[in-house]
């Protein structure tokens, strides 16, 4: 048995596996599966100032070894999340990671504001949702928006700040350095890739929305390349997904430079997922006798 | 527990219609609990997403679960090579089911193409106070019908070519039960267009209904919000999700 | 049998299939199993002015429902293209798409001019190889450096000239119009995205490269997305390409507005894909009573 | 034809060591224009690119080729599931194959682990001309020893830890025939480290020696140059490629 802990920015988790936004809700539908605690933190559904009702629907296609989805960032509103949700998530003994969300840089001041007096243990601000019109995308596609937005929330939070990249750029490790730079504590990637698919025999895109955020395993050699380039781009610790369906995946991310990894879709194929792939990291150390997973952290050897 | 994920042994298939499989599969403990208008979902192998499939048939005593499906795409298709004696890797009882209401005296249990199955459970819970009206395409469609007798609901078969049963959509029966005497609730499964006609005599006469609506899905559980669909609720909108809000709506909630 | 010509910049294609550059060499090896008159097009390996060797190996990697390769542009150089490559080629009763590439605009202009005196029909200017470290790939994501080759080889050459993007872009829409503005008279995409692997048990990157363009299924709802935005943003012709393996996706990728469609990988898988792929395209139609594919084209009806 | 793709029957199929197959696979155009040292790239079924597999038996008449693989990963363990009736998508033959000279009075065929298959049409060829070493991890990985036996050839077995045949490595016996009489060609395949000691041996010795390379492929017939390996030609520096220049490549050329 190696030693699954790490530690990002001082704050601990069991074991560097995280259901990721979205997926995973806050937690009580899978809770029918297995006890939250064998997970080392959770990602909550992207959070807003108030309650959004997203987009319509179809809202999920599938694709070559992923699949789309245009969500559009439905939530209850983050005082809902604080009253009705956090609490119970906090009796969890596992690491609460709050993803929030917003149309506007004030917006996610205002948000992680009345996270301020939470026991929440970290905020992962996420500049980079492709499903959102006004905003969100447009935050993480540009150094100086990304780098303004994460300045304002770090003016409104003490909890230590991740922010979440979108892949949808030139070159995201100089997004990851503006917000480096702009006070972020930790980055984490990749958000869903814009994709598109179209019914043939009705002539209409299949997501009611035109387009959808692409995950799944297709996306993962572009997750391994990403963090990669980021981890050499900046100090702070890298929290890595996209694609991660194995224990193979999240070490192949963990080497490539990711302190933690997060599990999105791959959830959907397997409900399980998350905690099998902490078992499976588990075997893979012992077998090659690493005593712990620390040891792997952007351990890769390019040539 | 209210749902559970595993593999489980399929000890019967059989070919039922052209590209219509029915399978029966070995899982007590989802037998025990499920509920008619429930769902599995279930694993195609290669694909990421599941794939939601109504509950036919239950029986708690045998600890099986029956499922009737359709190839309509790669998914199915896959699901369809398994054979008697492979396992099924199913997410399991999900969804919120049909009423079960002993108060009533008599409801009408519609189906439509592959919106057939899920009736047949409902069928033997209200057993010959229910009429069971089934509409498909064509004769060779035609399924389950030996079935629904079998239960002791009445049944009037359908075609929209008139090659089996009567000539016409499943509606006409409908008003014409409407018509002459008094019923209690309708039940329904079956492509949209039918969903809304259904609705809609019911609504216009009064009558209690129910309807099962299809999604896309990805976890099938209410996690990822994927399969968001609008009703309304103490007259105001709100995106329900199919997978747990539903599949089974009251028709009135259900904004179309 | 529908009619599956197409008409792109006034050059004729029998049919809208083009194997894609890099996956065919300059087609005699794929001779040996069909006749290359089958096809619409070819688009030969990208040449430059002089012979490169390419990178070292391992160079190819293989990802879920896709590939990496970093070749590398090796190639025999525009004049063995030229004297050795292209009069075979000319016989085969196929449309020819000389796939040229350079690390300077210099270098492009010059091998565009050592065309101009050949019969070949069109010129796809590569401006979005990720595999060359100087230049190729830093061409085609920013919106003036692709204006800047595209010009200067605009002046180089009256022959039709399709300039290829890269979709490893912030806004591959923006490219599309510089390089239109720039005197492009088609477009074509999308190239491979910038992918790694790492084989976990040595801790090295799989391809000596370190990374590599991801290209195969995996991608194919990326490609829909940028072909449609790409369409919606210029008025010259696009070619469409990126993970195509069947008559279906190129019959999405041509709604989504491709007026031909290039398979690359999907060769690889099986080596006859792109004359099923005529054929399931000519299924489709037939069965859809549609006269012409010409029809499909940009037919999609967003939501 | 120099090379044709397709789908083939499987006529026999074994299991002959751990997670080692040995398909037998009708597919006469194929085994008709096949020579020792070619390879066939098969589909695997969910994957983008083949998987490349050496002709380990050639048998014309009978229309059929054998093949001998190990299951390394996903794809080689899709192929293996592969069963006697089923069939098999190759692209074949392809490939450079090794020098048959029947000027040659002795030559030495060198196998190491799952480098040995492609030895042993060689060894029908060259018969009783023949020596085959083959190497090996350990008593349970020896494959194909009665194969060789029947050609003809006399057989020499290593195993690195001794627990079958001669304690140690292939290129022992081979210095002590280099030094017992003249060698006319060395042919191997196997491990790298072992190819580079057996062209060493070779090179010192002035023996005409063939190796047969590995690189991760793409299209398998040379148009993609995915699989690249530095050779020198002429004296002059050249990227050769193992599909179509290869696999079997004259070891002087190799540049490690
Ligand atoms: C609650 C529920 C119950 C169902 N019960 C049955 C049943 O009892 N018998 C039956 O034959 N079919 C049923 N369906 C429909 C069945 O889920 C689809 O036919 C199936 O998902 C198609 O998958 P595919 O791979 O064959 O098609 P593809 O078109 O290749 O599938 C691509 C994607 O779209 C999704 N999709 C396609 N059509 C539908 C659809 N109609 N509903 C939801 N998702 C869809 C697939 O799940 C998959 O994610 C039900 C659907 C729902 C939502
Ligand atoms: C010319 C040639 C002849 C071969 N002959 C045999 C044989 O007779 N018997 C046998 O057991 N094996 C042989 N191999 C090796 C065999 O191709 C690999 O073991 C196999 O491709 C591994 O695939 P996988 O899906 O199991 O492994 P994975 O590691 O999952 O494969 C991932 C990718 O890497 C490639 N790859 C991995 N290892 C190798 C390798 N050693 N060589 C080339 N590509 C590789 C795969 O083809 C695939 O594209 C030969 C290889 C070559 C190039
Ligand atoms: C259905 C769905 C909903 C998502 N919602 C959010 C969200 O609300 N906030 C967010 O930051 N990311 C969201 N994501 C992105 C994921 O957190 C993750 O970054 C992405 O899916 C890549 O990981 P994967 O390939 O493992 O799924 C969502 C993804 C999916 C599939
Ligand atoms: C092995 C390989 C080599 C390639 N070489 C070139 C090249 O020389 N020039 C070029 O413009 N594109 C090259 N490409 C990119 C393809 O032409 C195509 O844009 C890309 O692979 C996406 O299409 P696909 O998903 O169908 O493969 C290459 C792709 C592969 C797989
Ligand atoms: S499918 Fe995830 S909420 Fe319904
Ligand atoms: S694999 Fe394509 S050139 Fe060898």
């Amino acid at each position: 048995m190696a030693d699954l802990s790490v530690k990002i920015c001082d704050v601990d988790f069991k074991n560097p596996i995280i259901p990721a936004s979205g997926v995973f809700g806050y937690g009580r539908e899978y809770e029918e599966l297995f006890p939250l605690s064998k997970l080392g933190g959770i990602a909550t559904k992207g959070t807003t100032l108030n309650r959004r009702t997203g987009n319509l629907s179809p809202r999920i296609a599938e694709t070559p070894a992923g699949m789309l989805n245009s969500v559009g960032l439905q939530n209850p509103g983050i005082d809902h999340f604080i009253e009705k949700e956090l609490p119970y998530l906090l009796t969890k003994d596992v690491t609460i990671l709050a993803n929030i969300a917003g149309s506007t840089a004030e917006e996610c001041v205002k948000v992680a504001e009345k996270l301020e007096k939470t026991d929440v243990h970290m905020i992962e601000l996420n500049i980079s949702c492709p499903n959102v019109k006004q905003g969100g995308a447009a935050f993480g596609t540009s150094c100086e928006t990304a780098a303004e937005v994460t300045r304002q929330v770090r003016k409104a939070t003490t909890k230590p700040l991740i922010v979440k990249l979108s892949p949808n750029v030139t070159s995201i490790a100089d997004i990851a350095r503006s917000v480096e730079d702009a006070g972020a504590d930790a980055v984490s990637l990749i958000n869903t890739l814009l994709g598109m698919r179209i019914d043939i025999n009705t002539g209409r895109p299949i997501l009611r929305n035109n387009v959808g955020g692409m995950s799944g395993p297709a996306v993962f050699p572009i997750a391994v390349r990403m963090v990669w380039q980021v981890a050499n781009a900046v100090k702070i610790p890298v929290i890595g997904m996209g694609g991660v369906s194995s224990g193979h995946d999240a070490i192949e991310l963990m080497m490539a430079g990711a302190s933690a990894v997060q599990v999105g879709a791959a959830i959907f194929t397997d409900p399980f997922a998350p905690v099998r792939i902490v078992e499976e990291i588990n075997d893979f150390l012992d077998s090659k006798g690493i005593s712990s997973v620390n040891e792997i952290i952007g351990s890769v050897n390019p040539w | 527990m209210k749902y559970t994920q595993g593999k489980y042994i399929i000890i019967q298939k059989a070919a039922i219609a052209r590209n219509i499989y029915s399978f029966t599969i070995s899982c007590p403990e989802i037998a025990r609990i499920a509920v008619p208008g429930q769902f599995v979902h279930i694993r195609a192998d290669g694909f990421t997403l599941r794939r939601p499939v109504s509950i036919c048939g239950i029986d708690p005593k045998k600890g099986s679960l029956r499922i009737v499906f359709e190839i309509r795409g790669e998914g199915t298709s896959a699901i369809s090579r398994l054979n008697e004696g492979d396992v099924i890797d199913m997410l399991a009882p999900l969804g919120h089911g049909f009423t079960i209401d002993p108060d009533f005296e008599k409801v009408v249990l519609i189906g439509g193409g592959i919106g057939t199955p899920p009736m047949l459970p409902l069928a033997w819970i209200y057993g010959k106070k229910a009429v069971a009206i089934s509409g498909f395409r064509n004769a060779s469609a035609v399924i389950l019908q030996e079935d629904f007798a079998g239960t002791g609901a009445e049944t009037i078969l359908c075609t929209d070519d008139g090659s089996a049963g009567i000539h016409g959509f499943v509606t006409q029966p409908l008003e014409n039960l409407v018509k002459s005497g008094k019923i209690d609730a309708v039940f329904a499964c079956g492509p949209a267009p039918m969903l809304k006609n259904v609705a809609a005599i019911c609504s216009k006469n009064n009558i209690f209904c129910e309807i099962s609506l299809e999604e896309r899905m990805a976890c099938g559980i209410g996690a990822c919000l994927g399969c968001a669909c609008k009703t309304k609720r103490n007259d105001e909108e709100y995106f329900a999700h199919v997978c747990k809000d539903g599949p089974v709506f009251n028709a009135e909630e259900v904004l179309w």
